[in-house]
């Protein structure tokens, strides 16, 4: 769990500009927004099912800076919310998700936040964990394999995911391939209910990179620009030949897991108020500040423009039509579906 | 129904409590009992059935595992073969495919290919069903990927008392049981239920409802529904018998005969898609050993071949059957 | 306007939720996404925000208290609504996002069209085998029909498009003769009525069972209109027409000579079964024109003897009675009312008599022998004079006039008389003269 | 936490520290090696003959088998072997006849002839039944292991092995992340022997060490040469030892070389050169430790050819008498598919 002291925070930007910064930004307070506008929902009976990914802020926003628009895929997992708005989803499309609405990338079949989108290189996922490392493990076989060395593939899981038997199997054949790829652990300590201290025996995930014969690094997910550090790095590495590598952030699932999630059943107040303590959203907000890129004023008119992108954002979805019965019978197959011919 | 019932006295409780009750009373009576799952220590597991289980068992029996559902079964499948009498849990049945080569492949072939030396009495409890909004991940059913494999049994409940009984039963079999319990029934479906240990043996369907028109053969969820179909169409005159088979594995053969003897009709209802479904071995075994009881053609009212409900409203709404729905397949077929 | 809220399902399978707290009052404001209710399930605790901004009108939920998901719990007057939020003012399903009119789609025809392509297994697609079915019997229908010797194309059917089902070859093989009668009553006494009993019979209950199905004990099995008719008509017969009885038997031994040579060579030409019918009902015209009072009806004003003899033949079908009338029955030879008689058999089979055929009897011929009936004391077709049955034949030992013994085969024939126009004197007369007539028939000669 | 204690892998002599193993177990632990070395080549040999249809080989893998059947106590340890472990088997309890009623698939065999050769199972030695599917016996190892635990059976341990092949697998991966979380006492012994039926160690990771990802579970890892049977039995002994004692599992990787193919129906000239298999076949264990033994006095050349020979006439007369056995009838295939008859229908 990252501790970090607000107070002295320093400024290392590795060669982001003020905008670049103040895009991270905006990225973390939207993906907050959306975050709570999916539980308000959900409370509110109009919607079945959210998935909340507070905490990971500041890891998706640094991500997402160093990912390659356009020419990078990404393999993210449901709790990507801020990466999937960071490599350039629109919080209408996240809403349609959330909604279920007909518009939706996957037509309203799937759950909230397991988005797809071809035009922003994000693979499609299910809900079932480390499913998805294979598969982005392939892609970055393909990219290899074409000789697209300008491209890389990111994929994302939690701590619980590293348990997976696919995981093992993936990281393996990427390193003995040296492909393109970067495995990006969100370490938010909790897998539903289960800490850490029972996924596995010693709590660092990027140890485990040595036995596969890959680079691993582990970071403060607290810290966007360290992050965004990181990741760069392995990407450039993969992208450049250099093959795979584990990397590590730290951060906290401040929310349930779901909506169908009661987290008071399994931990304190205490230690979820304490682990507030380093929200990454403020204490980054607080940085900007002190470092002169950004105004109090500025900051709040951004939090303000986020809010009514939100809420038009949450009516505009809601207006959207629901797919339709028929929707049910296509892409079972391409062409005729019926079992008997 | 309730066979070496040790009390007359009952109480009223929902599945998701019953299926509690009885991993409780099995976990006090028998210290060889473990429970090992995603999320079934603290949290309680997620539908909260073995909430507070590890405050009195303890840690070493109510065992949270890493997500690893190949090594769920597996080291189950160990412990049962050393002895212990685990209960292993997935989450929800549609995570249970990481897991399909230690059920097919190890479990029910345990015993099988050690020649009896080696068994595997072991109990794979899982989640499936629709009717929840969960979408392509958390509403599967998967009876009909392993109730072909012999060595494994399948048990699908749909009412309180029997969960208990069943479940009591799948704990006490010295072979795999995979256990199924429908999410939607978890809280939808009360009743009363027995006060203290009984079995209710495998095998053994139960005819919820006389009829001579027309016999419906369903489980799991759909036997509330097309028992409601079937009750509001005695108002038409229509008198439907209603068969809950209660277990897939073994099935209750007698049941399904003796009812089609009388009523010369069948229609099979079932959640999971059609094709190569539960009920297409229904109707071959119908069609080998009573075709000439038969006064219409068997009909399977199921969900459409597609690989699963999707999460929006219409598209689950779609896939599954409803009460009105059951009627009229009914009614087409005792008017056939 | 006021937005009623429901409670919420906090949860998959949850189907119930619990107010925790009020967090605003009757009269507190309210904003969008402000929480006002704390929410308690056995799955999660939580803070329902509202939808709308505005101020509490009414909590319709006490703290502490359980309502299903979708239950109303509280109103709250909405101010300055935007039209976005319209679609969300009204109250909500729980976990079911309110429809906008577009979304109403789901249950528009594409729907229909993808559900009934055949692929659930059900509606069109299973119609679709029921037309492949319909075309044969059903397997329960052919063994049925083997164990009880039942030709299948002869019965009627009651199910769907007119199969025949299980339950119509049960009925016919449980047809008990008097209800022939019966059902001749109920086709001669009235044309018009008589004619519409068996299309009534065809159209059978909605719940495709039979009338004569399997009785189910403790239960009413309803009558169908033939069944009513009948019923009427036997009673009316019973209580206006005063029966007697007679009996006589009748050696048939040459007249069963006669037709064995015979029947071959009369199916091979006419395509028509040769049985003892035609020869009896020759014998009965002639009787009947020397008997003229057995060819008649009785009325208020006295006894109208018929010009015409016109001889009904009951037909037992699976689920009824039709008994189709041969007019001028004693201008044709036994080869003539053996063809006539064949054909209405057919007609009568195949559903395709009409009210002609029906109608105009003056006298019955019940042929019981075919069900082995030894002795029955068959009930009047109201409007006429008497009916005669035929019974079944039988070898028996008979004292000849010579006291010699000699093996016979015999039948028995019945007649019940209306004794308001004829007494047992003209009967036995009309009984006795039958019987010489038949014992003089064959065992040689044209038909 | 991982402490990798590195037995040196010393190719020219094999060590000759005893370990405090006595004259006696160092004989009887290289008769294991002459018997199981002698009863592979006999399956081969049969299958050429055409009397069995399949053998798999373990040439190689004498001295780690050995090795590590000697650190095994024998009715309180529980074994999870992989196909390859003839040697193991052996050293655990089975006879040369078990182990041909087994190649002959005879009804008298433990699976009543319904494995394959070399799927041991025997209750008695407390040898688990396996199936052919790589590390499918892994989370059994561990479920018995917490069995024990469970029980609080401190003096047992379960001892697994598998090859470099396994490795790869996803239930390998859970296994042992499972057993470290529980500090379950298991032995995950992988006899790395470079080649996965053609697959040869380059291809199966991306380094050459499987000893190493211990430190990724936060477990014990150690390597040892394979085809030292000594250095085997100390690196397993000390494995099982910690299990025992609570320590947790251990991960020891036993380097060692298959110089047969895969089975007797694997060609290995498709995808390795002679000149490599050559190579290797200088560091045979068999006559290596002879030769140690001999030069170390613990036994005399005379002696270790008397004891070849009687190894010898045990496995000819074992093999007569496993072919004189009868078959399984055709009626044994419907037992034993549950405990109460085996219809799926219920009348």
């Amino acid at each position: 769990m990252a501790k970090t002291d607000t107070k002295t925070a320093s400024l290392d930007r590795h060669g982001l500009s003020d905008d670049q910064l103040r895009e991270i930004l905006r990225n973390m307070l939207l993906q907050r927004q959306l975050d709570n506008r999916g539980f308000q929902l959900n409370r509110q009976g109009k919607v079945p099912f959210a998935l909340g990914s507070e905490g990971h802020e500041a890891l998706q926003a640094g991500a997402a800076m160093a990912f390659h628009r356009g020419r990078d895929v990404l393999a993210p997992y449901y709790r990507d919310l801020g990466l999937a708005v960071g490599i350039g989803l629109s919080p209408y499309e996240i809403m349609l998700s959330i909604f279920a609405r007909a518009e939706d990338h996957n037509g309203g079949r799937q759950f909230p936040n397991h988005y797809s989108s071809k035009r922003a290189g994000l693979m499609s996922f299910s809900s079932i964990l480390a499913a998805h490392i294979p598969h982005a493990v392939g892609a970055a076989y393909a990219l290899k394999y074409r000789g697209e060395s300008d491209r890389a593939v990111l994929c994302t899981c939690g701590d619980g995911t590293t348990s997976e038997g696919e995981w093992h199997e993936s990281m393996n054949f990427a390193a003995i391939h040296k492909l393109p790829f970067v495995m990006l652990v969100e370490n938010n300590q909790w897998a539903i209910s289960t800490p850490l201290s029972k996924q596995m025996a010693q709590p660092e995930i990027w140890k485990r990179a040595a036995g596969y014969g890959m680079p691993g690094r582990r970071f403060n997910g607290f810290d966007p620009l360290e992050t965004y550090d990181a990741v760069n790095e392995a990407m450039d590495r993969a992208r450049s030949g250099g093959g795979p590598s584990l990397i590590e952030g730290t951060c906290y699932r401040y929310l349930a897991h779901s909506t169908d999630d009661n987290d008071m059943t399994y931990r304190t107040r205490e230690e979820v108020r304490e682990e507030r303590k380093n929200d990454p959203v403020p204490r980054f907000e607080a940085i900007l500040i002190e470092h002169g890129v950004m105004s109090a004023q500025d900051v709040e008119a951004m939090r303000k423009d986020v809010l009514r992108e939100t809420n038009e954002a949450t009516d505009a979805a809601e207006a959207m039509p629901y797919p339709q019965a028929a929707d049910l019978y296509t892409h079972v197959y391409e062409g005729a579906w019926q079992p008997w011919q | 129904m309730a066979v070496s019932s040790t009390s007359a006295a009952s109480t009223l409780m929902n599945n998701v409590e019953a299926v509690r009750a009885t991993l409780y009373e099995a976990m006090k009576n028998d210290d060889r009992t473990v429970i090992l799952g995603e999320d079934v220590g603290a949290r309680g597991n997620v539908f909260l059935i073995t909430k507070d289980f590890i405050g009195e068992f303890g840690e070493r029996r109510v065992i949270d595992t890493p997500i690893a559902e190949a090594s769920i079964v597996g080291i189950a499948v160990g412990m049962a073969m050393e002895g212990l009498r685990p209960i292993a849990e997935i989450q929800f049945a549609d995570f249970i495919y990481p897991a399909f080569n230690q059920i097919v492949g190890e479990a029910a072939k345990i015993r099988y290919r050690s020649n009896g030396e080696y068994t595997c009495p072991l109990v794979i409890r899982t989640p499936y069903g629709g009717g929840v909004r969960g979408a392509l991940s958390h509403s599967v059913c998967v009876e009909a990927l392993f109730y072909h494999v012999p060595g494994l049994k399948i048990v699908a409940p749909s009412f309180p008392a029997d969960v208990k009984g069943l479940l009591n039963a799948a704990i006490d079999d010295p072979d795999p049981v995979l256990f199924l319990e429908h999410k939607k029934t978890y809280r939808l479906i009360k009743g009363e239920v027995p006060d203290g240990h009984y079995t209710i043996p495998l095998g053994k369907a139960n005819v919820l409802k006389q009829g001579t028109q027309l016999s419906v053969v369903s489980y799991g969820l759909y036997v509330h529904w097309a028992l409601e179909a079937a009750q509001n169409l005695e108002a038409e005159g229509l008198s439907v018998e209603v068969i809950d088979l209660r277990s897939i594995r073994p099935m209750d053969k007698s049941a399904i005969l003796q009812s089609v003897e009388k009523t010369r009709k069948l229609l099979i209802v079932h959640e999971d898609n059609k094709f190569g479904g539960i009920g297409a071995e229904i109707s071959a075994m119908v069609a080998e050993e009573a075709l000439f009881h038969l006064d219409a053609p068997i009909r399977r009212l199921c969900a459409p071949d597609v690989p699963a409900m999707g999460y929006a409203l219409p598209l689950e709404e779609e896939y599954m059957s409803s009460p009105a729905e059951m009627a009229q397949a009914m009614r087409d077929m005792v008017r056939f | 306007m006021a937005t009623t809220i429901t409670m919420p399902q906090l949860g998959e399978t949850v189907t119930e939720g619990t107010v925790a707290q009020w967090l605003k009052r009757v009269g507190d404001s309210v904003e969008k996404y402000e929480a006002f209710v704390e929410v308690s399930t056995d799955k999660v605790n939580a803070e329902v925000p509202s939808p709308v901004t505005g101020t509490i009108r009414e909590v319709l939920v006490k703290e502490g208290e359980t309502v299903a998901t979708g239950t109303p719990i509280a109103v709250i007057d909405e101010v300055g609504a935007a039209p976005a939020n319209a679609p969300s003012a009204a109250p909500a399903a729980p976990a079911v996002p309110e429809a906008p009119p577009a979304s109403a789609a789901p249950s528009a025809p594409p729907a229909q069209t993808a559900s009934s392509n055949g692929a659930r297994g059900n509606g069109a697609g299973a119609a679709a085998d029921a037309d492949a079915v319909l075309r044969g019997a059903s397997p329960a229908v052919r063994r049925l029909a083997r164990e009880h010797h039942i030709d299948i194309r002869t019965i009627r059917g009651s199910g769907t498009n007119g199969r025949v089902t299980a339950d119509d070859v049960l009925t016919a093989a449980r047809m008990g003769p008097s209800a022939a009668v019966g059902q001749a009553i109920a086709s001669a006494a009235s044309p018009a009525e008589a004619a519409a009993a068996p299309p009534a019979s065809k159209a059978a209950p909605p719940s495709g069972t039979s009338t004569y199905g399997e009785p189910i004990p403790g239960t009413i099995v309803p009558l169908n209109q033939a069944r009513r008719i009948i019923a009427e008509r036997m009673v009316e017969s019973k209580h206006t027409a005063p029966h007697a009885w007679s009996m006589v038997e009748i050696d048939v031994t040459n007249v069963w000579k006669w037709r064995a040579r015979e029947k071959d060579r009369f199916e091979r030409e006419t395509g028509y079964k040769l049985t003892l019918l035609p020869f009896f009902m020759r014998a009965v015209v002639e009787s009947l024109a020397a008997f003229p009072l057995m060819n008649a009806r009785f009325t208020p004003d006295g006894i109208y003897v018929n010009k015409d003899v016109n001889l009904g033949i009951a037909i037992g079908l699976a689920t009824n009675l039709v008994v189709p009338v041969i007019k001028h029955a004693d201008q044709l030879s036994i080869k003539g009312l053996a063809i006539a008689g064949g054909e209405l058999i057919d007609k009568a089979r195949r559903g395709k008599l009409g009210v002609d055929d029906l109608a105009g009897g003056t006298f019955t011929v019940n042929n019981n022998g075919a069900n082995g009936s030894w002795a029955s004391a068959p009930i009047i077709n109201g409007g006429q004079a008497g009916i005669v049955t035929m019974e079944t034949v039988v070898k028996k030992p008979v004292v000849r006039d010579d006291d010699s013994i000699a093996i016979r085969q015999m039948m028995n024939s019945c007649l019940s008389l209306d004794h308001r126009v004829v007494d047992g004197y003209v009967a036995s007369g009309f009984l006795a003269d039958l019987k010489r007539r038949l014992e003089k028939m064959g065992p040689d000669g044209a038909l | 936490m991982a402490t990798q204690s590195k037995t040196p892998l010393k190719k020219d002599e094999p060590s000759f520290e005893r370990h405090g193993l006595t004259d006696e177990r160092l004989v009887a632990m290289w008769r294991i090696m002459v018997t199981h070395r002698t009863l592979e080549s006999r399956g081969f040999a049969l299958n050429r003959q055409g009397k069995i249809p399949f053998a798999s080989a373990g040439e190689g893998h004498e001295a780690v088998q050995a090795g590590a059947a000697m650190a095994f106590e024998r009715g309180k340890d529980v074994l999870v072997p992989y196909y390859r472990d003839v040697g193991l088997a052996l050293g655990a309890g089975l006879t040369p006849y078990e182990v041909l009623l087994s190649l002959f698939g005879r009804a008298e065999d433990h699976s009543g002839g319904r494995q394959f050769p070399h799927h041991y199972a025997s209750r008695r030695l407390g040898i688990q039944t396996i199936s052919s599917v790589i590390a499918a016996q892994l989370p059994h190892a561990v479920g018995t292991a917490y069995a024990m635990r469970y029980r609080g059976e401190r003096e047992r341990a379960v001892l697994t092995t598998f090859g470099d092949g396994c490795t790869s697998e996803g239930e390998w991966h859970e296994s042992l992340n499972f057993a470290a979380v529980h500090r379950l006492p298991v032995v995950f012994l992988c006899e790395n022997n470079e080649w996965a039926i053609s697959t040869p160690l380059t291809r199966q990771m991306a380094q050459p060490d499987v000893y190493i990802r211990a430190a990724g579970y936060g477990i014990d890892g150690a390597a040892v040469d394979g085809m030292d049977p000594i250095a085997c039995y100390a690196a397993v002994k000390r494995g099982l030892e910690r299990a025992r004692s609570g320590e947790g599992p251990a991960l020891v990787e036993a380097k060692c070389y298959r110089f047969l193919s895969h089975t007797t129906d694997d060609d290995d000239r498709t995808y390795r050169s002679r000149e490599e298999v050559e190579a290797r076949r200088k560091d045979d264990p068999v006559p290596g430790f002879e030769r140690t033994l001999i030069a170390n006095g613990v036994i005399s050349a005379e002696a270790a050819e008397a004891l070849k020979r009687s190894v010898l006439e045990e496995i000819n007369a074992a093999t007569d008498r496993a072919e004189s056995m009868p078959y399984p009838l055709p009626q044994d295939l419907f037992d034993r598919v549950y405990a109460d008859g085996w219809q799926p229908w219920r009348s």
